[in-house]
């Protein structure tokens, strides 16, 4: 018997393949990977630990680009490739840590808010009814909530930290993917394929976790990866506010923000170099998401 | 169309009454309002007296129902910082984030919606592509780094316009509104464009979505048959059908605007109830906290309505009644 | 006459699809505002038998109620009222009777194929899995048997076995069906409710698709509930056949006797409007009016505001389903006077 | 007048093929055919097979990457005028669309503007080609309502499409292609997705329609019984070419391609109850994976060597054939009987 | 000629006795005068009263000033005075009221028109200087007016060189000359004042010439200022002192060894650790290089020159090798483990300086990690005690330090209101005698001596609280203006001159 396929292509290669088509997308998740590297491998790649206070000199603080600083044992001081920020932390290795932590934030977060709203989307939509009616109210009045005052209340409330940080962008995005998941788990529920599972007398839990769950996810997830994106940018205001990550453990945000202040003075790399990073982040996690949400949509998936 | 009403007057009524508790809450574990207003070299007796007339004495829930109770006669407190009825301090606030953020929207529009139509019917030019792949710089840049470098370039290198606060204002219905002179407007144009950077973006990219969703629709295909000229198929055709989402969007968005408006108004200090409710967190000032969120869940609650309306009077499909709940 | 147990029986039921004023709708009430319950009588007093070895076809027109009448009968929705009867037991008391997996056996016991090739398979899910999860997870066949059982399935209905890896959306839509029987099949059913089965399949791939199935019916002993809004498949497959019209059977009777003289005027009309290869230049003449909603359907008979020989009664009285002859029943006043006369 | 002659529309070989990153689709491959004032003419084949593509391809709607490539395509109006349809400006083709030739869809539910009123759908289709006044076009609209079956066609005008069953939408769809009283209506598919007795309706009157009128109709349809009924002559594809054309008694009753005979020997109705139906075995192939020569050659029983060469066109007993070994007449003769 | 002035405040109020708040105060300033004053240097100086004196250990007699008018014309007499004493105690809904000036006073008698006797309980030193907190308004105007009215501009109640046009709430305040004043008559003829309270926009706002003079120059800019052509700088060592509470009770949250377990034995009890600590830090790398020079190293709490101030306490200077030892004689040679608090939105660079410290106190073993929040966290916290160690500063107001001595140091009492901000739990009887004792006596250079010894006692020998630095105010102007700074940071546009016209 012949075929119309030839290839016996497995879903995440087509996938990797459609993506592959767009050469702006190929970079982006290029540079995506070079900063995750970038930020897990930090420690060793960052010439200071610069979460260490006795690793900072504040007489080498807010020293330009290139300069070696003063107080080394050698009389030569280390060199600082990218300046030094208002502790006279290196900038390079604050953008690389920072990165970690906005990007750990960001992901962390966003993959708990996704598998909470997720569940209780699914929760929702599967079993209907009160139980349904009482999910949807909440998630309503949480999304009637402009997200920045949620997280501002919240972070003032659990008191600033890189876990705080995280619970309140979780708190923020959770109803969202509740919504979306219920919405999606509501119109595969309706699919013949759910009801054949039904009709072959699966268990209910195998039904949702085997059935609707794999179907309901995909989409979420590419807007999930736009979110974490999103999270990042919403981490750094609340660090901008003085409500984000520990003052000593800086992310991206907290550098920008703190070098801010120096703009006027004209000690542009203080902001400007993390700021550049955080634009570079957001930027490629961005074409990634857009890209993965074009190649998965059926629609342009059929040609 | 009624039953629908009082389905959405119950929830918001619900919505609202959540929303004061979880404030209520949430103000009284960030920390005691007492501590912070008080001046520091007040003794203990200035102290107790000061907590006993801002009533924060009492047990919680006993502040709660003592709020819930005035509140029912309009009354959401006084301000602890400003003396004055909050209420009535947001509502002075209001006009000028309001101004600001219609002014930002009209931007956000009347950019993003051309844009968007272009990149989604010429989704392979290269212009198409370098609109999206501009949005998504839009969404890239942290507004408050954002306001700064406006500030460093518009104001402070080139001297353009003026670094932050509000120009001259007039009264109009009752509202102070700054954007009946051109002194108002030079205030205007930068923090407006700050906030509109981002739902720029976004009308962007939904309009070339929508377009693009809709562009692959029988019925386009149809109006090409009939012989219509491409401007009537795409100004009538695509833009009515696409005017569904992206009326949603803005108008829900406008609430979220507004709320976010709060980082520009600090940058640009525009003295509008995004900084106040800024200040208000940072003195634990719950009787505007409580009132800026209920005004704001309130507006949100009334676009969401308005929203619905629009959409039926938009998408004849849509009937009120038969969204189930 | 009716000798043998029929497998599967509805007996007068109906289903009903309302939507229960909630507490905002009630407040309105209050108000004075006329809030309507709505209430869709998709299947309204129907009873169905399917005796062992037979070949049920169900045709009408969309919206009709033929795919609710077909789930009921799978006991994948449940009734409004009246009674489903499995095996010449009623199906809620044997249910309270059996443990949970002998009543498992009895749902696996009747397998429905569905309409749409594409949204009846999971689309995350390999061929493998798709036939072969229920009868691993029921017991019916090993885990490590898995691959063998899903084998033969797969060779049973014409698919190469080599294709148990791939996904739905690797397959053409006759292929795909092909899987949708298999996964049926896996369960080793006695009645298979096809909810048309071949309606999305190109004329030349739905011949290879109903050979099919009349290929396993001899092989396995199947029955069949054949539900088709295409005269030819089933007068083609169908031993009876059974008309619905607007939540109502209108007629049943042996294919043969339907199809060479039908009695309920909705049935000649279908009859006549079915285009025939064999039929040049015809000059069509519609059944006039269009097909009114199940929302508020006329009273009466239903069909009386498009039937040519409507009369007065037929507007104020249901025409019950009554026996012509032998295995034929038609809910007609016309033929019921026929009958009478 | 020359209309006894001329036909109203004449194709030679059309070809409309996609670039796409696989492969070039040849979605409709040298097809040719000529249609007479009030002839109807069924196009039938499987899906995917460019039917639709060819319907398209006259009126100029091939979305990119699609193209047509070639062939010729002379549109000869009631104007008097002889229009090559392929060097039209985009201007004059808008002109001709929906004016000289009209287009119906398959999906009645899809093909009218869900958020403009049924009027604003109606008026704007006359006024694109006729200055008139908005009244004069109403009035139009309003009679053309009335001609397919839609009774209070002044109110029916200011509902919505989604106030309307599907069958009447398409009543609606076909009363906008009559509009501007075309030469040609092209008809995809317009009732796969109806039921039987609203298509009888519709099938009634595009068919009085088209004799009063005299309208030629291309009906595209993947079920021969409805062209049997409908058209007087009839074009089958398979894989983006035609393989046998021919009037309507002809090619169904003595069909000559094997694709063609074996589409007509399934249908349920030319077998035995309860007999396996004649099938043709294999699938339908993919347009990017052609076989060289004959595209049927996988499927038919009486395929050899020769048939990897291109088979030509060739005039044959009445009809148009594309075959290598024609079916001899007498065999289907019997079945046809 | 017009001034405009960018505030770094956000006035919430224009009615003088509504909120006892320093930026407050310092715009209600432009329009009301009080019957003592402040000068530039936090000494007291006649206003409106020309002179006072306590005739009895209770009792203080103030002539008034002649010829005043109020802006809306009636003369200013002693039942003015009367009024204005007694009017902030009626603010029942003020989140910080005045009345904590007023309370001690018991009787007011009105001698005569121009002369007020003011009796008190016990001996009150400190009443002239509660007198300059308290703004003296039109007993005609006001006696009706609700606090409303004075921000809406409805009452002109006040006595100063300028009068109240309009009030924005969140925008600012502007004035216009009041002719009828009776000093020097004021160089502008209007000033504005605009609140712009973000660092970025006011100096944005000067640079690009929307105001002529802002207040508090963000640290870093200072120098640049300094430099520019168009631009002029003044500052003045503000009464604000910064310092560090340590916990002196038995355990401390947050007082760990050096992995971060926590230490039974609190070691800030200490005093040899509290002195490290003070050795620890480098006063003039803070001053210097955190704070742009923005802060001069102290070791009192009063400014220097200000009454109560002790030319005795040095600041420590850094000695890593002494603390190390005073750390090793506590038991602790290998260091412990500390958080350090404080705000991030209150004090010139506080989130730099407590990092900065946080260096240097881990580079001298101690391992610190630093916490900053919010004030308004940060403060409700610290107050519950929840905090062992963190940075705070006090303005030390009303001219000398008694009331820094009282809220921070003194053993808390609630009856005498001692000790409302002792939250380092410091508590010698030594001192709160002393202090109390300073706090009954009338004669003041007894009481400076007093003070200076109390001070002494609690900041060179317990180490009670370790005080850094007084903070420089800042202001920056265009070119051509001139203006007195002041100690208590308020920005009055009667001290800012044109230069041209000064040279005429
Ligand atoms: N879950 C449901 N809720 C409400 N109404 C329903 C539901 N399912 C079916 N209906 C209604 O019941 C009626 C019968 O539907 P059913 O799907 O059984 O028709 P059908 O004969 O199978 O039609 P088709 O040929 O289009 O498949 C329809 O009017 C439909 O709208
Ligand atoms: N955008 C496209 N890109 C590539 N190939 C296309 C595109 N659109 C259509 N095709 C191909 O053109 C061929 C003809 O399609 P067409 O729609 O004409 O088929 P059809 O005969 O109308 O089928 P159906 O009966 O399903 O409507 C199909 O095989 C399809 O794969
Ligand atoms: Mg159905
Ligand atoms: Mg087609």
């Amino acid at each position: 018997m012949t075929t119309m396929f030839e290839e016996d292509e497995s879903p995440l290669r087509r996938l990797l393949r459609q993506y592959a088509r767009s050469r702006l997308a190929v970079l982006g998740a290029a540079v995506l990977l070079a900063l995750m590297l970038a930020a897990l491998f930090a420690p060793l790649l960052a010439p200071q630990n610069p979460y260490d206070l006795a690793q900072l000199d504040i007489l080498d603080s807010r020293l330009p680009p290139g300069s070696h600083g003063g107080d080394d044992a050698a009389g030569h001081g280390r060199l600082y490739l990218l300046g030094t920020d208002d502790q006279g932390r290196d900038m390079l290795s604050g953008m690389l840590y920072g990165l970690r932590i906005s990007l750990g934030i960001g992901v962390v977060a966003t993959l708990a808010a996704l598998s909470l709203g997720a569940t209780l989307g699914l929760l929702a939509a599967y079993a209907g009814g009160r139980l349904d009616a009482l999910l949807m109210r909440i998630v309503d009045i949480q999304l009637s909530f402009p997200a920045i005052l949620v997280a501002l209340v919240l972070v003032t409330l659990l008191k600033p930290g890189v876990g705080n940080v995280a619970i309140a962008l979780v708190a923020v995005q959770w109803a969202y993917y509740a919504r979306t998941v219920r919405a999606a788990a509501l119109v595969e529920r309706r699919k013949e394929y759910i009801e054949a599972a039904q009709g072959l007398a699966l268990s209910d839990a195998r039904i949702v976790l085997r059935h609707l769950l794999p179907n309901c996810l995909p989409p979420v997830i590419v807007v999930a990866a736009l979110q974490v994106a999103n999270a990042i940018s919403l981490e750094a205001t609340l660090s901008f506010l003085g409500l984000g990550v520990p003052i000593t453990e800086p992310s991206l945000g907290l550098l920008i923000a703190n070098g801010q202040q120096y703009l006027l003075a004209g000690k542009y790399w203080m902001s400007l170099y993390p700021g550049v990073l955080l634009l570079l982040t957001i930027l490629a996690i961005n074409l990634v998401a857009d890209q993965l949400r074009d190649v998965s949509n059926p629609r342009l998936q059929k040609q | 169309m009624l039953i629908y009403m009082i389905r959405r007057l119950a929830q918001s009524v619900g919505v609202l009454l959540a929303m004061s508790m979880l404030v209520f809450a949430s103000v009284y574990l960030i920390g005691n309002p007492a501590d912070i207003l008080i001046s520091m070299d007040a003794d203990q007796t200035e102290r107790a007296r000061l907590v006993q007339a801002m009533g924060l004495d009492q047990a919680l829930p006993l502040q709660y129902w003592n709020f819930l109770l005035h509140a029912l006669h309009g009354d959401l407190g006084n301000s602890f910082v400003h003396g004055v009825p909050a209420i009535t301090l947001v509502f002075e606030r209001l006009p000028a984030t309001l101004e600001l953020a219609c002014v930002a929207m009209l931007i956000a529009i009347a950019l993003g919606v051309p844009l968007g139509l272009w990149a989604g019917l010429r989704p392979h030019s290269w212009v198409g592509k370098g609109i999206m792949t501009g949005s998504i710089l839009g969404f890239s840049l942290p507004t408050f780094w954002v306001g700064l470098m406006l500030i460093v370039v518009f104001a402070v290198q080139l001297g353009w316009l003026p670094a932050g606060g509000r120009g001259p204002t007039r009264e109009v219905l009752g509202l102070s509104l700054s954007v009946f002179s051109l002194e108002g407007w030079r205030h205007l144009l930068l923090p407006a464009v700050n906030l509109a950077l981002f739902k720029l973006a976004l009308v962007t990219r939904l309009t070339r979505a929508s377009t693009h969703e809709a562009l692959t629709q029988d019925y386009v295909k149809f109006a090409h048959a009939k012989g219509l000229s491409p401007a009537r198929v795409v100004g009538v055709h695509v833009l009515k059908n696409i005017l569904v989402p992206i009326v949603t969007v803005v108008a829900l968005e406008f609430g979220a605007l507004v709320a976010f408006a709060a980082v520009t108004e600090t940058i640009f200090v525009w003295p509008g109830a995004g900084k106040l409710i800024i200040e208000s967190i940072g003195s634990l000032d719950r009787p505007v906290i409580v009132a800026y969120l209920l005004v704001v869940v309130s507006m949100f609650t009334l676009l969401n309505l308005l929203v619905d309306i629009a959409y039926s009077s938009l998408d004849p499909r849509v009937r009120l009644d038969e969204q189930s709940a | 006459m009716d000798t043998v147990t029929p497998l599967l029986e509805l007996r007068a039921s109906t289903k009903r699809f309302v939507r229960k004023p909630d507490a905002a709708a009630k407040i309105a009430r209050l108000f004075g505002a006329s809030v309507p319950s709505r209430t869709v009588h998709a299947v309204d007093d129907v009873s169905l038998a399917v005796r062992p070895g037979e070949v049920v076809g169900l045709v009408g027109e969309s919206g009709c109620g033929k795919s609710t009448l077909g789930r009921m009968a799978a006991g994948l929705q449940a009734l409004s009222e009246g009674e489903r009867w499995w095996q010449g037991e009623n199906a809620e008391l044997r249910r309270r009777r059996l443990s949970a997996s002998e009543h498992r056996r009895d749902m696996l016991g009747v397998q429905m194929i569905f309409q749409d090739p594409y949204a009846s398979l999971n689309p995350r899910m390999r061929v493998r899995q798709i036939i072969g999860e229920a009868p691993v997870a029921h017991g019916l066949v090993d885990a490590k048997d898995q691959e063998a059982h899903v084998a033969a399935l797969m060779q049973k209905v014409g698919l190469d076995a080599g294709f148990m890896r791939r996904f739905p959306h690797q397959f053409s839509g006759g292929q795909r069906a092909r899987i949708g029987i298999a996964r049926a099949l896996a369960v080793r059913p006695r009645l298979l409710i096809c909810d048309e089965a071949v309606a999305a399949l190109d004329v030349s791939i739905q011949a290879q698709v109903i050979n099919l199935f009349m290929a396993l019916r001899e092989e396995l002993a199947l029955t069949y509930l054949f539900i088709s809004h295409d005269l030819g498949v089933v007068r083609h497959i169908s031993d009876r056949v059974v008309v619905m019209y607007l939540g109502r059977v209108v007629e049943s009777a042996g294919a043969d006797a339907l199809f060479g003289q039908p009695l309920h005027p909705y049935t000649e009309g279908l009859l006549a409007e079915a285009p025939k290869l064999e039929v040049r230049k015809k000059a069509f003449v519609a059944i006039q009016g269009e097909i009114p909603s199940p929302l508020n359907p006329p009273r009466g008979c239903h069909f009386h505001p498009r039937c040519p020989r409507a009369m007065r009664r037929c507007a104020e009285e249901v025409p019950a389903l009554a026996r012509v002859a032998g295995d034929r029943w038609v809910a007609c006043h016309l033929v019921e006077r026929m009958g009478g006369a | 007048m020359t209309s006894a002659s001329q036909p109203v529309l004449l194709v030679e070989g059309l070809k409309t093929q996609f670039a796409t990153r696989a492969g070039i689709v040849k979605a409709v491959d040298d097809v040719s055919f000529s249609i007479e004032r009030g002839q109807i003419m069924g196009l039938v084949g499987e899906s995917g097979s460019g039917k639709s593509m060819t319907g398209y391809s006259l009126i100029g709607l091939i979305d990119p990457p699609g193209q047509v490539v070639a062939g010729r395509l002379r549109l000869a109006p009631r104007t008097g005028e002889v229009l090559d349809l392929r060097r039209l400006s985009p201007r004059a083709l808008q002109g001709v669309r929906g004016n000289r030739i009209a287009m119906i869809f398959q999906d009645p539910m899809m093909t009218l503007n869900p958020v403009l009123r049924i009027d604003t759908q109606m008026i704007e289709a006359v006024r694109a080609h006729h200055r008139v006044s908005e009244r004069v076009a109403r009035e139009r609209a309003a009679a053309a309502l009335a001609k397919v079956g839609i009774p209070s066609p002044h109110e029916r005008l200011l509902a919505y499409p989604h106030q309307f069953s599907g069958g009447m939408r398409q009543r609606v769809a076909i009363a906008i292609a009559l509009l501007n009283e075309p030469d040609l209506i092209i008809a995809d598919e317009p009732t796969t997705a109806l039921d039987v007795t609203v298509q009888g309706q519709i099938l009634a009157q595009m068919q009085g329609l088209c004799r009063a009128s005299g309208t030629a109709l291309i009906w595209i349809s993947h079920d021969l019984s409805v062209v049997a009924g409908l058209a007087d002559t009839v074009s089958v594809m398979y894989a983006g070419r035609i393989v046998e054309q021919g009037p309507v008694a002809e090619v169904l009753d003595r069909p000559r391609h094997p694709y063609t005979r074996g589409l007509i020997a399934s249908a349920p109705s030319r077998n035995p109850r309860g007999r396996p139906l004649q099938q043709i075995p294999g699938m339908t192939p993919s347009l990017l994976a052609l076989p060289q020569g004959c595209a049927f050659q996988a499927r038919c029983a009486s395929a050899n060597a020769v048939c990897r060469n291109e088979p030509p066109l060739v005039a044959l007993d009445g009809r148009r054939l594309r075959c290598f070994h024609p079916t001899p007449l007498p065999s289907s003769c019997t079945i046809a009987n | 000629q017009e001034l405009r002035i960018g505030l770094s405040s956000n006035p919430s109020s224009v009615d003088p006795h509504f909120v006892n708040n320093d930026a407050i105060s310092a715009v209600v300033s432009h329009a009301y005068e009080t019957l003592v004053a402040l000068d530039a240097d936090a000494r007291l100086t006649p206003a409106l009263a020309t002179s006072w004196r306590a005739i009895n250990d209770t009792t203080w007699e103030l002539k008034l000033r002649d010829g005043v008018k109020f802006h809306d014309g009636s003369p200013l007499t002693a039942q003015d005075v009367v009024f204005s004493l007694e009017r902030p105690a009626t603010i029942v809904n003020s989140p910080s009221s005045f009345a904590a000036y007023t309370r001690a006073i018991t009787g007011k008698k009105v001698v005569d028109r121009l002369t007020v006797q003011l009796m008190t309980a016990t001996p009150a030193p400190l009443l002239p200087n509660d007198l300059t907190r308290i703004f003296i308004v039109s007993r005609k105007s006001a006696e009706k007016a609700s606090s409303d009215d004075f921000n809406q501009a409805k009452v002109q109640a006040g006595t100063g060189p300028f009068r109240l046009v309009k009030f924005t709430p969140g925008t600012g305040v502007q004035f216009t000359r009041f002719d009828g004043y009776w000093g020097a008559k004021p160089t502008w003829s209007g000033v504005t004042l605009r609140a712009l309270p973000a660092e970025s926009a006011r100096m944005s706002a000067l640079l690009s010439g929307d105001v002529d003079l802002v207040e508090n120059v963000q640290a870093n800019l200072v120098s640049q200022f300094r430099q520019n052509r168009n631009l002029s700088v003044f500052t003045k060592v503000s009464s604000r002192v910064m310092f560090l509470y340590t916990d002196h009770r038995e355990s401390s949250p947050f007082v760990t060894d050096k992995d971060g377990k926590p230490l039974e034995r609190n070691p800030l009890k200490d005093a040899r650790v509290r002195q490290a600590i003070s050795r620890l830090i480098d006063r003039s790398v803070l001053a210097d290089r955190v704070l742009d020079q923005l802060g001069v190293p102290t070791g009192n709490l009063a400014a220097s020159g200000m009454f109560g101030f002790n030319p005795e306490l040095k600041p420590d200077t850094v000695d890593v090798q002494g603390a190390r030892q005073l750390l090793a004689e506590a038991g602790y040679p290998a260091g412990f483990g500390l958080t350090l608090f404080g705000p991030n939105d209150r004090y010139v660079n506080d989130k730099q300086v407590a990092q900065a410290i946080g260096q240097m106190l881990t580079r001298g073993g101690i391992v610190t990690k630093v916490q900053v929040s919010p004030m308004a966290t940060y403060v409700g916290r610290a107050s519950k005690k929840e905090l062992g160690f963190g940075l705070l500063g006090w303005g030390v107001g009303g001219g000398e330090p008694s009331g820094a001595l009282r809220g921070l140091l003194a053993t808390p009492d609630k009856e005498r209101g001692m000790g409302a901000t002792n939250w380092s739990s410091y508590s010698n009887p030594q001192f709160d005698a002393l202090l109390n004792e300073a706090l009954d006596t009338v004669d003041d250079a007894r009481r400076e001596t007093l003070l200076q010894k109390a001070t002494a006692l609690a900041l060179k020998k317990d180490y009670a609280i370790i005080p850094l630095y007084h903070q420089v105010s800042t202001w920056a102007t265009r070119k051509g203006l001139t203006m007195v700074p002041r100690v208590d940071e308020f920005t009055l546009a009667q001290q800012v001159r044109a230069e041209a016209e000064d040279r005429k």
